[in-house]
């Protein structure tokens, strides 16, 4: 092994455990922004004498299902893409159905995108908009900001379903681990902030 | 080189002590009964503040001047007591320099905050607007008028947005550009908001407080000399910031009340 | 290399940058990108500065005229003569580029992207493309900032700190308050993007991409400051997004999180209701505190690096340093209430911020103490770095000292938002810090440029600046104490006038001193091209960065691989080379802990 | 000083009227305009704020919101011709001056005409800020230094606008934009004239900023003067 071919092994390692580590320092800045969100309509509510408070469309329940959903499948694809990634023999297979189950992901995605357009529609349709009160501003405005973040994570799964189907190389585990973390965070702080606005909006 | 550093270093800092020493640019007279406790304070912290900012300027100093092309190549010295005796040193010193004034500051706080109005304080609103403070006074009947922002008209001198038309209560309110207070009697400030931040703040009276808008606080104090000083907004409200002045005149009980019934009859 | 450049293409890791743009513009190289970011620092330091002339020459001849400002805008001095929401606008600007453009960035965007990975033996940051992006973003919100300086409007009226509802009612706040003020909300939440990519970059760079043998206890302190900084600034700034985001929102999409009801600002009636202008104070003092220490902390560890450099001898305790680092770090979230004594916050949580406060003055003082008694038995060497350095602690002391009057709320009574605050931070974060980044440039520059700047020049240049200061920033205090209010475009307050002849001295200072910087300005230019060639190592320092060609090749280290066997303070012992041990010679010392 | 003005600018509006008429008539609609009731009580202002501008009054000047003369006479009413007009469109060349002048607006009130030159002039010692709050034509908000030029603008909308100085908030002022070149600001005694009125059917508007508006049609054959009156009813509050 000559020195260069050590040089990218040692950087190809501490390039996966970058990753790794980047993407905990990531949803650690993520949970600081709702955090200040969270605080924010915390002081707002007790500074407002009226406090109109809103009952959220019931389709976000359904959401909160399809993305719990997405996860479970994210789960399914993981192990089958490891064994395409380590290059096993007949994984072949295997990898396909990783494939699908994210291309499943993706979709289920999109899907709870969908859904949280629904839910502004049905709240203009009863004349709430983002000015309206500071309940709706602030349901707005945090399932805004969660949608934008649950984007860059359908970009990615988006990558990989890509990479994969190509068969295309260079794919790294770490990617895909990063990829799973950062999509479940997204459906664990979605559940937190239902349960805020529940109480708090 | 070292050597120059070291005396340059020594000429600023003693020469920067000087006008503190020699209070050529100070507080102004207090005329409060609770600034003393703040001037106290103030000098408290100056004498610690003083004695830390010479001691390290100097030392820092006398070091780069004793150690600056030190030619001999001898195994380096280290200061008696290393870091464990500088960390500790700093834990004494300024840990207790620290709380101590943080709980004398506590006793300067309260006198301001934690003491409630006495009841028969002269109740006095203050509103403050781009760029100006305006001060009203219930009148007669002892009640303020409501505020109602959609009746405000400047151009007519209805700086608070009352409603004499409607209401008893406004009719006989006093508005007035100055903040006349008669001395060593206790002032409740009710302060309010017309647009945005600002801040009411009277040098001599060692008194400072924001307005809020939509926050009506409350201030009292007790001015102790007659006299004419300075009310200056201290948050930037806008263009007219360095602008936004009023006067606070302090007076002998009667002459307040002739000033008070002049001002009556103005409105 | 053939060999390892496939595997590093894959590892998003780059191979040698190929063509101009790649090269100069759109670089993924961490040392490029330090470049740029300096480069943008630069640029907007200097606009800062005139700035500052311009409205320190308002302050003494408040009717006088100023040449060719009519030029840059007519309607906010009309002929020549600055209106007072002009200097408003200016002093706005002042402080946004100084604070988020100059500070932030110089000492640890600049400084760190370019040193942090070269410091633990990485070929580049762990990831270079968030890295190139971190800077284009900033590049852009500098871009929408200067706008503000060409609408017909100008810039926002409301400081650096916009305080809302000035902030956030619109246009009948007065001049600037209209598009000026969305541009600079808009520019600041960009900022933030950059910062939270850059603080990432920096985390994870230093946690997983260090050398064999390069413990975190083997970092230099430099290193230490940047990755504790970045820490920082990745929540400060994560918690400024979002303020920006409703600020902005109240302005252009009717929201009212900031605004309460029924003000009637320019004799309209605001239709917003139930927002609280506390929240904005809050949240952004939230961050604004923490910012202050994102931009002194990269100083402190540029400036124990410089220091022990010069002065031939370890630290008394690196540890130590590195620990009141640390403690700074943490302490800084929990006092951000210490800029709200008088907002009407709850006068017992004013006590409740007050100790903490106060409790920060201890790890600062312990690393001055450490900076002092390390001083002790050392053989100082002045260059201009050296100098800048120690001016640094003696500016440090200085603002540092006249925090103790501001951390108490009963003071904080008579000199809150006076000059006495506008001296303390100009010193201790303003100041100092720039002290910091000039001993840096003179310290790096032969590294990043393979150049030597001109010590004579530098140390004119420390002379002029370092008593320049001082005459600029004391008397800032002397006037606080006399009562003298901040932000105020001119003095037409009777208490006030009798101050005038210190604002004057305090403005021929401040135009000698600025005018000293063209020096510096020149210096840079000048050995860019003209200056001695520089060696590998010109000041026998110890770090890694010292190991490598200057300028160093676009992987740092080309094919080898560093391995570190010692910590970075290897000073004063007995090496092969002299008197210092390089990081990662193998050679044994006697006696190393 | 303060009359010298108001004569100045009478003059001024007398000779636009004159001149900017295409086919000048000879008929003339003139009379006074008074007031029934006790009008607000007009409140001394205090300028201690601004001490510049208190030395500059013996005695501390009024609020200008109902200015009234001998026999229930009320000033600075505009009448105005709002509909029938021969419309001499062009406007004047000759600019309308107003003045700060111990930071009050002198005149209280200017009339012009659309896209008539309005020169603001400040002759104190401190900074003015000029803020129209004009609803259909363009808002702006400027700052005049003592020593900078005279601020020169034009305004291309029908409108009475509301004018205030955001430095000085007892300064209020209107600056009333008029389509035609008919009109006559009420001074001292509450009088007007509308002169050089061809034959017609005209519609006279009076507006008082704190009354409000009211009109009268009046029909002019020949070269006959018509007077007419208008009362305004005035509250205390």
């Amino acid at each position: 092994m000559t020195t260069s071919e050590k040089t990218a092994a040692v950087i190809r390692t501490s390039a996966e455990e970058a990753a790794r580590s980047g993407i905990w320092v990531g949803i650690a800045a993520i949970t600081m922004t709702f955090a200040a969100f969270t605080s924010a309509i915390i002081v707002r509510e007790g500074t407002d004498t009226a406090w109109h408070h809103m009952t959220l469309p019931a389709v976000l329940y359904l959401n909160t299902l399809v993305l719990i959903l997405s996860s479970i499948t994210l789960e399914l694809s993981r192990r089958p893409i490891a064994a395409r990634i380590r290059g096993e023999q007949g994984a072949a297979g295997g990898s396909r159905s990783g494939v699908l189950w994210l291309a499943a992901t993706l979709a289920l995605g999109l899907v709870f995108l969908f859904g949280q357009y629904a839910a502004w529609r049905q709240l203009a349709a009863q004349g709430l908009f983002l000015a309206t009160n500071p309940s709706s501003s602030f349901f707005y405005v945090l399932t805004a900001v969660h949608g934008v973040h649950l984007l860059g994570g359908l970009a990615a799964l988006a990558y990989l379903v890509w990479k994969l189907s190509l068969r295309a190389p260079g794919l790294r585990r770490s990617t895909v681990e990063a990829t799973a973390i950062y999509w479940h965070f997204m459906g664990g702080l979605w559940i937190y902030l239902l349960l805020v606005m529940r109480t708090r909006l | 080189m070292g050597k120059f550093f070291a005396v340059v270093l020594t000429i600023i800092a003693l020469v920067s002590a000087v006008p503190i020493v020699r209070h050529t640019w100070w507080m102004p007279p207090d005329i409060s009964t609770h600034g003393h406790a703040i001037d106290e304070q103030l000098t408290d912290t100056m004498a610690e503040a003083g004695f830390s900012f010479l001691a390290a300027q100097l030392l820092l100093a006398f070091f780069v001047w004793k150690f600056s092309e030190r030619k001999d190549s001898g195994p380096i010295k280290s200061l008696p007591g290393g870091a464990k005796g500088l960390v500790i040193a700093a834990l004494i010193l300024v840990g207790t320099e620290m709380l101590a004034l943080g709980v004398l500051g506590q006793k300067a706080w309260a006198s301001v905050y934690f003491t409630p109005a006495s009841p028969n304080a002269l109740h006095v609103q203050a509103q403050a607007g781009q760029f100006a403070f305006y001060f009203r006074y219930p009148g007669a009947d002892g009640k303020f008028g409501g505020l109602h922002p959609d009746k405000i008209d400047e151009g007519n001198q209805n700086y608070f947005g009352l409603d004499p038309a409607n209401e008893v209560e406004a009719r006989d309110d006093i508005v007035t550009g100055e903040l006349a207070i008669p001395a060593n009697r206790e002032v409740l400030l009710l302060m309010h908001s017309k647009d945005v931040g600002h801040s009411f703040y009277v040098p001599e009276l060692r008194m400072q407080q924001d307005f809020v808008p939509g926050l009506d606080l409350s201030v009292h104090f007790t001015a102790t000399k007659v006299g004419r000083y300075e009310i200056v907004c201290t948050q930037l409200c806008g263009l007219g910031h360095y602008n936004m002045k009023a006067y606070l005149n302090v007076m002998a009980q009667d002459d307040f009340e002739k000033w008070l019934k002049q001002k009556a009859s103005e409105q | 290399m053939q060999e390892a450049s496939a595997p590093q293409a894959q590892q998003g890791h780059h191979g040698p940058p190929e063509g101009f743009i790649r090269k100069y513009v759109f670089s993924l190289d961490h040392k490029v990108i330090g470049k740029q970011y300096y480069a943008l620092a630069l640029v907007a330091v200097f606009i800062g500065m005139i700035l500052s002339w311009l409205m320190r020459y308002h302050l003494i001849y408040p009717n006088g005229k100023i040449f060719g400002l009519e030029f840059l805008s007519k309607v906010g001095a009309p002929g020549g003569v600055m209106t007072p929401e002009y200097y408003l606008s200016l002093m706005t600007m002042h402080g946004t580029l100084m604070v988020f453009f100059v500070l932030t960035n110089a000492p640890f965007a600049a400084f760190g992207n370019y040193f942090l990975p070269i410091q633990i033996g990485a070929e580049d940051m762990a990831f270079p493309r968030f890295n190139m992006m971190s800077f284009w973003v900033t590049f852009v919100a500098f871009l929408v900032l200067m706008t503000a300086f060409f609408i017909p409007d100008g810039p926002p009226i409301s400081g650096w700190t916009a305080y809302a509802p000035l902030s956030a009612v619109g246009p009948d706040a007065g001049p600037g308050q209209g598009w000026g003020q969305n541009l600079w909300g808009i520019s600041i939440a960009l900022f933030c993007v950059g910062s939270l990519l850059g603080s990432l970059n920096f985390i994870a760079t230093t946690l997983d991409l260090r050398a064999k043998g390069m413990t975190l206890m083997r970092m230099p302190l430099s290193t230490w400051a940047w990755f504790i900084t970045a820490c920082i600034s990745l929540l400060a700034f994560a918690v400024l997004l979002p303020a920006c985001l409703l600020l902005v929102l109240d302005r252009m999409a009717g929201t009212s999180f900031f605004i309460p009801a029924g003000l009637v600002v320019s004799d309209r009636l605001q239709a917003h209701a139930g927002g609280s202008p506390l929240l904005w104070q809050h949240l952004f003092w939230f961050f604004g505190h923490p910012e202050v220490y994102i931009a002194i902390l990269p100083a402190m560890g540029i400036v124990s690096h410089i220091l022990v450099n010069s002065i031939r001898r370890p630290l008394l305790s690196a540890k130590v340093i590195i620990y009141s680092m640390m403690s700074i770090g943490f302490l800084s979230y929990m006092v951000w209430g210490h800029h709200m004594f008088v907002s009407g916050m709850n006068p017992f949580s004013s006590l409740m911020f007050s100790f903490p406060t106060l409790t920060i003055t201890i790890p600062a003082t312990v690393m001055t103490l450490i900076w002092l008694g390390s001083l002790y038995g050392a053989r100082i060497r002045f260059t201009s770095a050296s100098l800048f350095a120690l001016g640094f602690i003696s500016m440090f002391v200085s603002g540092g000292v006249s925090g103790f009057f501001l951390a108490q709320p009963s003071i904080d009574i008579y000199l809150h938002a006076t000059y006495f605050v506008v001296g303390h931070f100009h010193m201790v974060m303003g100041v100092a810090a720039i002290f910091a980044v000039f001993a840096g440039t003179y310290f790096w520059f032969p590294k990043m440029t393979g150049r030597m700047m001109s010590e004579g020049l530098g140390k004119v240049h420390f002379w002029i600046t370092f008593v320049g200061t001082y005459c600029i920033f004391m008397p800032f205090h002397y006037l606080g104490l006399a009562g003298n209010v901040r932000r105020y475009s001119s003095f037409v307050d009777d208490f006030l006038l009798p101050l005038m002849p210190v604002h004057r001295f305090i403005t021929i200072a401040a135009l000698i001193t600025g005018a000293a910087q063209f020096i510096f300005l020149y210096n840079l230019i000048y050995s860019r091209f003209r200056g001695k060639v520089a060696p590998v190592n010109p000041w026998e320092a110890t770090s890694l960065e010292w190991t490598i060609p200057s300028p160093p090749p676009w992987n740092n280290f080309g094919d080898r691989h560093p391995i570190v066997y010692h910590d970075p303070h290897q000073y004063g012992v007995k090496g092969s080379l002299g008197d210092y041990v390089m990081q990662d010679s193998p050679e044994k010392i006697e006696n190393e802990s | 000083m303060k009359v010298n003005h108001i004569l100045m600018s009478g003059i001024a509006v007398l000779a636009a009227a004159a001149m900017a008429v295409a086919a000048p008539g000879s008929g003339t609609v003139s009379g006074k305009v008074t007031y029934e009731g006790t009008p607000a009580k007009q409140k001394p202002i205090d300028m201690s704020k601004e001490p510049s501008c208190a030395k500059e009054h013996a005695t501390p000047i009024t609020t200008e919101g109902v200015v009234t003369g001998a026999g229930n006479t009320l000033e600075n009413v505009v009448v105005y011709i709002s509909a029938g007009a021969p419309d001499g469109a062009t406007a004047p060349a000759q600019a309308v001056t107003v003045t700060q002048k111990g930071c009050q607006y002198v005149p209280h009130l200017v009339a012009l005409q659309v896209n008539q030159e309005l020169k603001i002039v400040n002759e104190d010692q401190t900074s003015h800020n000029i803020h129209p709050l004009a609803k259909s034509n363009r808002e702006w908000n400027k700052s005049q230094p003592p020593g900078s030029p005279a601020i020169s603008e034009k305004f291309d909308k029908e409108e009475f606008i509301a004018v205030k100085c955001n430095i000085h908030p007892w300064m209020h002022s209107t600056f009333a934009v008029l389509k035609t070149s008919h009109y006559s600001v009420t001074a001292n005694g509450g009088a007007f004239t509308l002169p050089n009125l061809p034959p017609g059917k005209y519609t006279i508007s009076a507006w008082h900023e704190s009354y409000g508006t009211q009109t009268q049609d009046v029909t002019i054959t020949g070269s006959e003067t018509k007077s007419i009156s208008f009362v305004f009813k005035a509250k205390a509050y």
